[in-house]
């Protein structure tokens, strides 16, 4: 029922089997390389007031990118709010994730082209998602969609009844949902240690009756190799999985915090070296798939796609004040056009009282 | 005015609970997309047998029994309608609810305004509610007053059967989330004509269950019944009582209260929850402020004590009694 | 970590070590007898409207007794709603029991003299309990108690996330607590297979690092030497554990409830076959430790003790009305002296208004 | 009436948090069954800092970070409690308080009445509350108004230094449960005297902060700022505005609230929260029926919208401005 899959702690990735899929690979390094710059540059954009309170995506690249290339256009993706990339790979425009942690919920307002499109925007209570996402599970199981739903969480997230509440239901309603665990060793300033006494999080699927796995989040192929492999089975009827991402957090936990209160620089220091970007790098180099070349026109790309990202942005009309009713109903309802009145009144231009 | 006049050839006559259940199967016949879900609603057919049939019907597909967690009820549902499903789920009583608030303020009830309208919320939870029927500990709360307050929710209460179906289809209809409170007291009270042919009953309007120039008499739920009977004591002693019943708590429907006010100068709000912070308090407020030149006397409030519903020993001494609304009308009257 | 002890699914219990503390097996057996005597008289005052609805305990005798007669009475009981036999040997009475059944609070105010005086009352919003419980025990290890704290629940709260998140703390702080699942196969019409896919409940002290057990419900003195060892476990600082006791619902899920709606009438035919207090009279009986005489006189006393506990009962002078504001808080608040003066005035005598 | 007048001997100067900060640590000095308990309080301080320093002092036995669930630091509590600690738990945003509400309503509100004064629950819930710091969604919620509809919950908001400190220090020492909310726009805002060593100020009163014969100003938490810079603005046209921060929700002081309208006839009521079914309601409701005869205008509700407080970027527009207020109270004098 739980296997784990021991990770490797070095900063050279496992070899590869000969069958791998370089292409895919490549397309995945592509995607960690740019999400990192884009990460690099909204957590400056926070700096300089241009941006709210930020979470930083670093060290998660390969989690999130596996999660967006793992997951077909059918199926359904319920997120928390460190998978940018995923998000990404999903069909939301770089700029519409900035316009979300710029205050802003049209960024919520995913294109309707895309797969995002029936995607859940970010969750930011912890761990309500899934209960959401067992019953999208639910509703693609009753229609025969075969269809996966792919959620995710945090450590911190495990604690929360709603995990074990997921989990359990998905189990005993064989439900074609994959909930994984981005471990990246604190929920804020909390450990994983103080977090629980499990062995690993991964056996936490041992109370629901279903699948767990533990996996290197820092190691793209394997995370690929799980979620593919999670996914399939849930698109097949044949159940639900839990999959734990070992990481490790490496930035502050947003903008508003300050990890060197409860963090060891020496920790630190250690997770850089298993960093999942610089790692498929080196392996795709070794294995002749990547070079300086290519790797410094991608760079540039990358920095050209989100400041590009950056401008439209910067360039979005405000909204208009009445919004904040105007969604709230289907219909605006009788009891709120004084409201939207008033509202619209207090506006420059409008009448004052 | 909405009022529930029977069509004497196509009505039937149903208690509450059976037109509650009458409205899901109708719901479910009329819109393969409503699924059912809940505690012991299918195999049991619910505790109070609100979802009785609907298995034999319509499966377990479409009628889930879920593992015992309100929070995952409520999750669950909220995952379902994000993507088009129009559930209708369960909480056994309304004691229980509190586990599923979250996923109600922080999700239902935002999703569609969080996502700029790309996702909506269209989910029912029905819930018993109230005292009267010597049930256990916690099995006898009216808690609507937290609900009213959460922006984006609809609450919506029936008094009759008529009203029950009625609004519970509009309910299920409605593409916003709906918290919908079955008085349990009236469950099994009596069967009345219910026209189930009709259109879905307004969500957002009052009922005048009866009309009157001397006084307003406010309620919901199954306080409707001590208020009408109220009303009719007062008719023995020539007060015309007008009794309204607010039925929808949000949105709420302001005019038609407003305009009774207007008419009376004189108002008593029922409910069976406690005072401070009760919905009443809304409606108080509202009339103060917007029929206060019309007022005659101070608008009162008949509720419950300040404390938890007590175990049942107690309830009849925390229940608003028909005596203490004919009282209090008499206040407004004699000031 | 986590262990099964296969149950026995016989009408006989297992042969018993040469050492077994006959006495206290005794005592045992006389405790399930009157809490059966009393449970019976119980389910009929309720259908002469002398009782308001009631959870009967029927099969659930030696889950609890074995609860009552491990605690210690330092230690610490947190019950659900089912356990009227520990309730009883902590030093509630009869009649008090009742008087709670009876929808009133005073059935709750325990015995200050008794160990029962700090256990928390019945609990109905199931699972809320077991978070508590984790705050008693926190409470207990803090203080340096060598305390332990005794937790039920049933099959069904299992499911709610109290019940994991009241483990995993128990788990990661070292808790001095024991959580016991009368896994009685219902949650009122819902059978353990709809609850959970895990196939034991004992698996999941797994997700939270603890240890687990599975004991049959039915076996006395099973249940006895379990929760021995886990309270002694708890008591001396070794953390936290699990226990599921397998026990099969006997009677209706409470008298507002009809099982035949669900139940199939063989396998409420088959679980009469291994019931508890029928199969531990047979061990005693077998051994020499009771005969027909003993049987005889000690249902003689049950019956007396319950008629007395039922008279008490009956005679309770009622509660003053003021009584429901008068205990909410520890001094009744100017803002309520209005509402107290009303609640007098509604009273027979008082002046109606 | 109760003013926080420093005394210059022994008065520190000490913002929001700070007083915050210094209530806990002398409660736990004070008392060795006082524990803190929540998320990120221990080594980190809090994610605002307001325990920032008690691990150090108290240790881990006494300041214990939780794992991550709202709904198990509340049960913890309640355990706690009923068994004589005194747990002062921090909910780390109101937006993340609702999983704990089922142990509040159902526990710790209850627990001395079901026990009929067997137990007791002694536990203080802190959170900070309140929009206006651009901060991440759901996490400026102002939902006060479910709370104090709560009986046996007391619900406690502090709106300056001196009276986060002796408000906390009375809600500490308090053996009631009660809810004690932050208004985080206020921690850092300002550094004023506050008196370490005074009585902790009473749990069921108001504060009058300014006194005037022409319009009461009524508000609690951050909106006393608003509002007093209100009472300023009136003044420059010399009306004289009385200013009462209500301080304690549950229970209300109606007598300083009646008192101050039957006194002035014109009445404003300032709350961040949406309108519907807030607790201005309530008071609004009770001056209209027990102070009706005084009115001389019709009560006015300055409150949030009918929506969910927005993301930060339209925040502005939602909050009650100090210009609304104004036009509010003329509108008042006005009538
Ligand atoms: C219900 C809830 N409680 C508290 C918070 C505040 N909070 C935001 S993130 C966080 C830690 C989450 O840790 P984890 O689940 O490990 O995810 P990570 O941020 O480490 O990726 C906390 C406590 C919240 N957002 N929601
Ligand atoms: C939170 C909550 N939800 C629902 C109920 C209604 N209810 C009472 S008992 C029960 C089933 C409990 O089953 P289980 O935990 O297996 O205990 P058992 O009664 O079988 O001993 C339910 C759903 C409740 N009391 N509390
Ligand atoms: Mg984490
Ligand atoms: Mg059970």
């Amino acid at each position: 029922m739980f296997t784990s899959t021991p990770y490797d702690m070095h900063h050279r990735l496992p070899d590869l089997p000969e069958n791998t899929d370089w292409p895919r690979l490549v397309d995945g390094y592509r995607h960690m390389a740019l999400i990192r710059t884009f990460d690099k540059k909204a957590v400056n954009l926070q700096r300089t007031g241009k941006l709210g309170t930020y979470a930083s995506c670093l060290g998660a690249e390969a989690i999130a990118t596996a999660g967006g290339m793992a997951l077909h256009d059918g199926d359904y993706f319920v997120p928390y709010y460190r998978d940018h990339a995923t998000q990404y790979l999903r069909g939301v425009p770089l700029y519409q994730i900035l316009q979300y942690w710029g205050g802003d919920e049209r960024g919520n307002a995913f294109p309707t082209d895309t797969p995002a499109a029936r995607d859940l925007p970010n969750c930011v209570p912890i761990a309500t998602q899934l209960t959401q996402a067992a019953g999208i599970a639910t509703k693609a199981k009753l229609g025969h969609e075969q269809a996966a739903v792919l959620a995710t969480c945090g450590d911190g997230a495990t604690s929360r009844g709603d995990f074990h509440e997921a989990l359990n239901v998905a189990g005993v309603w064989q439900l074609p949902l994959v909930v994984m665990v981005n471990n990246n060793q604190w929920a804020i300033s909390v450990p994983r240690s103080l977090q629980t006494a499990s062995d690993t999080i991964a056996q936490k699927a041992v109370a629901a009756g279903i699948e767990g796995f533990q996996v290197d989040g820092n190691d793209l192929p394997a995370m690929l190799e799980t979620l593919d492999y999670a996914l399939d089975k849930a698109r097949h009827g044949k159940g639900a999985t839990l999959i734990e991402a070992v990481s490790y957090r490496l930035s502050d936990h947003t903008t508003a915090d300050d990890a060197g209160r409860y963090r060891k620089a020496s920790d630190l220091h250690a997770a850089w070296q298993r960093e999942p970007v610089a790692r498929l790098r080196q392996t795709l180099a070794d294995a002749g798939h990547w070079d300086a070349e290519q790797e410094k026109k991608w760079q540039a790309d990358c920095q050209q796609q989100v400041d590009n990202a950056v401008e439209t942005y910067l360039n979005q009309p405000p909204q208009a004040p009445t919004d904040m009713l105007d969604y709230l109903y289907a219909e605006l309802p009788e009891a709120l056009k004084a409201q939207r009145q008033h509202l619209l009144q207090q506006q420059p231009g409008g009448h004052h009282a | 005015m909405h009022s529930a006049q029977p069509h004497p050839d196509t009505s039937v006559p149903l208690n509450l609970l059976e037109a509650v259940n009458q409205a899901l199967r109708h719901a479910m016949e009329a819109d393969e997309n409503v699924v059912v879900l809940g505690e012991d609603i299918a195999t049991n057919g619910g505790v109070f047998r609100a979802t009785e049939g609907l298995k034999e019907t319509f499966g377990f597909r479409r009628v889930m029994d879920t593992p015992l967690a309100e929070n995952l009820i409520a999750g669950l549902a909220v995952g379902m309608a994000s993507q088009g499903l129009k559930p209708v789920a369960e909480i056994q009583f309304m004691g229980f609810i509190y586990a599923a608030l979250e996923q109600l303020i922080s999700h239902a009830a935002r999703l569609r305004n969080r996502t700029r309208g790309r996702l909506s919320c269209p989910l029912v939870i029905r819930a018993p509610f109230g005292g009267g029927i010597h049930a256990p500990e916690h099995h006898s709360e009216s808690t609507e007053a937290l609900f009213a307050h959460i922006p984006g929710l609809r609450v919506v209460i029936p008094s009759s059967p008529a009203r029950a179906y009625g609004l519970l289809r509009a309910a299920i209809a409605c593409p916003d989330p709906v918290l919908f409170l079955e008085p349990k007291r009236l469950y099994r009270l009596q069967r009345l004509p219910v026209e189930l042919e009709d259109e879905p009953l307004p969500l957002d309007r009052c009922f005048t269950l009866r009309a009157g120039e001397d006084v307003s008499l406010i309620s919901w739920g199954a306080m409707i019944h001590e208020t009408l009977a109220a009303a009719e004591q007062l008719a023995a002693e020539d007060i015309k009582a007008e009794v309204i019943d607010v039925a929808t708590l949000n949105p709420l429907d302001r005019d038609t209260l407003i305009a009774t006010a207007s008419k009376t100068g004189r108002v008593v709000i029922v409910h069976e929850a406690p005072h401070n912070g009760g919905f009443g308090a809304e409606i108080a407020a509202t009339l103060a402020s917007d029929a206060l030149m019309h007022l005659l006397a101070p608008i009162e409030r008949v509720t419950g004590y300040d404390c938890p519903m007590p175990y049942f020993a107690m309830e009849q001494h925390y229940m608003p009694s028909v005596e203490r609304i004919v009282a209090a009308a008499k206040r407004t009257l004699e000031y």
